[in-house]
């Protein structure tokens, strides 16, 4: 059974089509790169597949059930363009505060743990309205591999990322991956998506323009999705 | 006096002019002391004779303090910001002192502790200005951001001064209207150079209590900066 | 049990964030004083007057506190999606719901027996004349405003519903709790007990009614609600 | 003159975005309607009385739901760091902050004519009497709100704790402007002039002077409220 | 005459120095490239470059004067983490409106200019609520063009856009190099930035760590400038 499956998705904004009868499979331990023009529909179908949005017609399946059941919930990684952790709190009480959320053991270790993976220890104490760009989306990957989902929703990810917190974010997914967690992201830095991706989407304009396996070739040249399968 | 060596010159002058003013006012408490009571109100009326100086030194202080904010403002020079705070602290001290003695005044007077004519107002709002003006200092941490904005509240607040003054003046209050300071005042001569004289100690007392203040702020910068570069390395 | 804990940590966080950013707190603190201000020497009225007064404007303080601190209760999950990341966790809407309706509750408390004092001491009303009552009246008016004002909130978060004009919405159907409060309060202060058969006790039904029933209707459309 | 065409853009734009998402206007709108109605169905006071509470309520009224409208008028350019923007254009700060406070003042306004409508319906209270005075105290207190409110959130929009400074700030600040407006309101309502010269008529210079006074001064310090 | 002349500029945060003692100049026609890891300092020195913050010590020289003169501001263009155009308007109207601001002649059909430039002009009229983040980037691009400032400040400009929008600003860039303009650039994205980059300038927890001209080899091997001179 496929670990996350669009089935036939539509998705309007008044009466414009953002997203047209979309077909996406990835099975578990693959790695979708969702490429795409700005404004292509990759964010959209995105929240649809977390369950932010119902799709206008057609449906989602995460392991054959909805995205909306706690069950499945539990298993949802998400990091969006917002980061999604609060500017009051500090790191340490963002990542504690969801662990609990989850229902993880020990919650505060878990948070300290996933501070050490991503290079924030140092201000662990640090409110997060104090932190850099880049320390912010440090945390949000943080926030999203805490309660170990085995599916991973991920919007440009790298966005922001310096090169060494990219580097530790391609392990963590390599790893992931390994564990045969299923990982579905959007971006623009093809370079660094391509080398993790095992399957490649191309949206054009709400619809899928190109959909298939991540050949070496597009990975030595990642323009060529685009030159080949995108309107001009 | 093993710590008198220590001290810079500065000091020992503040610590002079400071015990002079504290003679002062203890030779004026026991003169007020042997006067007569006033014909209509007793005893209790000599407590004008600190009500008035605390309130016009209250007064003074604000004024300084704008001054001081607007200098900062243009020569964006620390020192400035510090007078400001300095002096804001010490006038809220003796603005207090001067609602504190004027309600146990009313008390006895009017047989209530507070009425809400204008001047009672705006002197307590004039408390509450200068109040949050200490209090935007906290919200804000970084130096001179908090500075500027701190010496753009004090200017604001400071607008409430003349209220305070004119209010018995333009209205018709409970609280009694000019005795000094104007025509219709009917206060005997001598009483008024007593008067003078507490007002005189008053000012004196604030002035001292600022230059320590003032000195407690610059050593705090100091620390600060060293605190920084250590940070800084 | 595992709801109850959810809503407390949910609870928690909320009660933190504004604890740090005492917001709410002073501004209806403040709100006290200058309606205390201006009143008080607007006009000095006898005492009944001024007691009847001081129920309205009791209420009104805790009204407008009220909606200062509820509005933002979801709009505070805006700035960074944070919503997004509550809805994504396996947290039922309801609890999530629950969760900052009792943060909500603690606080507003707080605030209105700040402002019971403050009236006490500067209207001269003795309000302790019926103590136990009163308590009981505010907490099913502050639950009202609570519950109302929450998921008021909720709602103006979700875009799709933020053109409603909602804001207008929401005093007026908070009327029915308010006129309820602002009457058993009257009675209490001036020392008159009100029992439910009584003539006056219509008052009491109409609160309890509007918490019972808002709650229940609030909970189960709340999922509805957040996820757009 | 180019100075007073940015005054208008810059209004304009305010009045624009707000009036597309009508946030602020409805809940400011809505909380005053229904303080008044609440009010005149908590009680009936004697018409004197009325009256008397009319006048100060009518401007508590204006003040908090001015508030609720002004504090959002620098908040409204944080979202998207538009004030950066704002602020890197060559706009003269005091060009700025005039725009910004015309286009509350006339929002203002609106709420406040909506409100004395209601108000009179409710009240039955003939505050047409001396029209003319009456809307000048209103043009007057108006514009009081309307330069404190303005000025202070951009003095607190980039500090921490921006919502806990700006309305123990403000309130005090007004008090002086309010205690006029409501004096003088009182006495317009009862149908009694005030002249200049007459024992209330230092309230027309308290109100009058509060407005020059901090017109002039914001506008000459707005420059260093507004770079951090 | 340095178009942009950092001066010993120190910056604290409470206790925490954000900037020591920068010493960074930018010659007319010259684009320097800042990069550094997360929480290096760029995004607080190029604010204070722009004039939105004041240096805690040193000064800022654009073209020999402050940063706040209004005829500076005239002359600099920034783009920052936010994108500073307001949700609730179109975009068209955001643009008119600063062209406006800036005082410039015909305000629309500018703005109509720029829309075409960065590829907007068939949503000119939807609001910038709905737009997708990578055209929130283009817009803020055109807004930052718009009044064809001789400085530009850009925090991070390639964030979010898909390689076509990339290619154009790139573009955009060089004919303003060409014309003389100054560019003072962060970013992440070593590759994209390099190809335009006369000078880099490496922030390493805020100090400059490196400065020099950009070298071919920089340009083959972006990783080369924090392998030799970022702390490991
Ligand atoms: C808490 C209540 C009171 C406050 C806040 C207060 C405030 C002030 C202030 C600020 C001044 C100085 C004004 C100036 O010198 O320009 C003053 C002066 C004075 N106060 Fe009070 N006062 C209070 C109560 C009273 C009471 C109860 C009395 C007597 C019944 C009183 C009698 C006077 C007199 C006679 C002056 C000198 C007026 C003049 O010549 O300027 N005050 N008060
Ligand atoms: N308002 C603030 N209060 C306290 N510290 C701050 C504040 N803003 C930034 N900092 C600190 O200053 C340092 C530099 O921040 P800055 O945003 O300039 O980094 P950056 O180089 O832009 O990083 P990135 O590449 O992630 O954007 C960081 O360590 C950050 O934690
Ligand atoms: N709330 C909304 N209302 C109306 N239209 C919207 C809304 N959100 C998105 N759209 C439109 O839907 C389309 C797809 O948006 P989406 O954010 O999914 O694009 P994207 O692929 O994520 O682009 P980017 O790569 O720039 O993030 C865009 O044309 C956008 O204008
Ligand atoms: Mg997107
Ligand atoms: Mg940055």
């Amino acid at each position: 059974m496929s670990a996350v499956a669009v089935e036939g998705v539509w998705k309007y904004y008044g009466d414009f089509p953002a997203l047209r009868d979309i077909q996406l499979e990835a099975q578990p331990g693959s790695c979708l790169a969702m490429i795409g023009r700005n404004g292509a529909g990759k964010t959209t179908l995105l929240r649809i597949i977390a369950g932010f949005n119902r799709p206008g017609k057609g449906k989602i399946l995460i392991f054959g059930k909805e995205p909306r059941e706690t069950e499945t919930r539990r298993s949802i990684g998400f990091i969006g363009h917002g980061i999604s952790v609060y500017d009051e709190l500090s790191a340490l009480e963002n990542l504690t505060l969801y662990a609990k959320l989850y229902g993880l053991a020990d919650p505060r270790r878990k948070a300290m743990e996933w501070l050490e993976n991503t290079g924030l220890e140092r201000v662990r104490d640090g409110l997060v309205r104090e932190f850099s760009r880049g320390m912010r989306q440090r945390l949000a990957v943080a926030r999203a591999f805490l309660h170990n989902p085995s599916v991973l929703l991920l919007d440009e990810p790298f966005t922001a990322l310096d090169d060494r917190a990219i580097a530790v974010l391609q392990r963590l997914l390599r790893e992931g991956l390994a564990q045969g967690k299923t990982v579905v992201m959007s971006t623009h830095q093809l370079r660094e998506a391509l080398e993790l991706a095992t399957h490649v989407a191309l949206l054009n304009r709400g619809a899928v323009a190109f959909d298939g396996p991540c050949t070496p070739e597009m990975v030595a040249d990642p323009g060529l999705v685009y030159a080949r399968y995108g309107e001009g | 006096m093993f710590w008198w060596g220590d001290k810079t010159m500065r000091d020992k002058i503040l610590y002079f002019l400071g015990a002079a003013a504290v003679l002062l006012i203890a030779r004026n408490i026991y003169v007020i002391s042997g006067l007569p009571g006033e014909e209509a109100q007793g005893a209790i009326f000599k407590i004008i004779f600190f009500h008035v100086p605390l309130a016009i030194t209250a007064l003074t202080c604000g004024t300084v303090a704008c001054v001081a904010s607007i200098l900062y403002l243009v020569k964006k020079e620390m020192k400035y910001d510090a007078l400001a705070v300095s002096v804001t602290e010490v006038g809220l001290a003796f603005l207090a002192g001067n609602l504190i003695t004027g309600s146990i005044w009313a008390r006895i007077i009017w047989g209530v502790w507070w009425a809400w004519d204008v001047r009672l107002t705006s002197a307590l709002v004039c408390w509450i200005l200068y109040a949050s003006y200490l209090m935007i200092r906290h919200a804000v941490e970084e130096p001179t951001q908090r500075a500027k904005l701190a010496a753009v509240v004090s200017i604001f607040a400071f607008i409430d001064v003349p209220i305070v003054i004119l209010s018995i003046r333009l209205f018709r209050t409970q609280h009694p209207g000019p005795v000094f300071f104007s025509s219709t005042g009917s206060f005997p001569h001598d009483w008024s150079m007593i008067m003078m004289w507490n007002l005189f100690a008053m000012l004196m007392l604030g002035t001292v209590m600022t230059m320590i203040r003032l000195r407690q702020e610059e050593v705090q910068r100091e620390i600060d900066s060293l605190r920084r570069l250590a940070h800084a390395f | 049990m595992d709801f109850a804990r959810l809503v407390l940590v949910i609870a928690a966080k909320d009660l933190r964030a504004e604890i740090r950013t005492k917001e709410a707190i002073n501004a209806s603190a403040a709100f006290a004083l200058v309606i205390l201000l201006l009143f008080s020497f607007a006009f000095d009225l006898d005492p009944d007057t001024n007691r009847e007064i001081a129920s309205g404007l009791l209420w009104l303080v805790f009204a407008f506190a009220g909606t200062l601190l509820l509005n933002r209760s979801f709009a505070r999950e805006l700035p960074n999606d944070c919503l997004d990341a509550l809805v994504a966790a396996p947290v039922p809407p309801s609890a999530l719901f629950l969760g900052k309706a009792l943060a909500n509750y603690v606080l507003l408390l707080v605030i209105e027996m700040l402002s019971l004092v403050v009236f006490g001491i500067f209207y001269n009303v003795r309000w302790t004349a019926q103590f136990g009552e009163l308590m009981v009246v505010l907490a099913l008016g502050t639950w009202a405003l609570t519950i109302m004002g929450t998921i008021f909130s909720a709602l103006t978060v979700n875009i799709r519903l933020r053109e409603v004009m909602l804001p207008i919405l929401i005093y007026p159907f908070l009327v029915p709790a308010l006129m309820a409060a602002i009457q058993l309060t009257l009675e209490f202060m001036a020392g008159r007990p009100v029992s439910i058969g009584s003539e006056k006790g219509g008052w009491w039904l109409m609160l309890i009614g509007f918490d019972v029933i808002y709650t229940a209707v609030t909970v189960v459309l709340v999922e509805h609600v957040l996820v757009g």
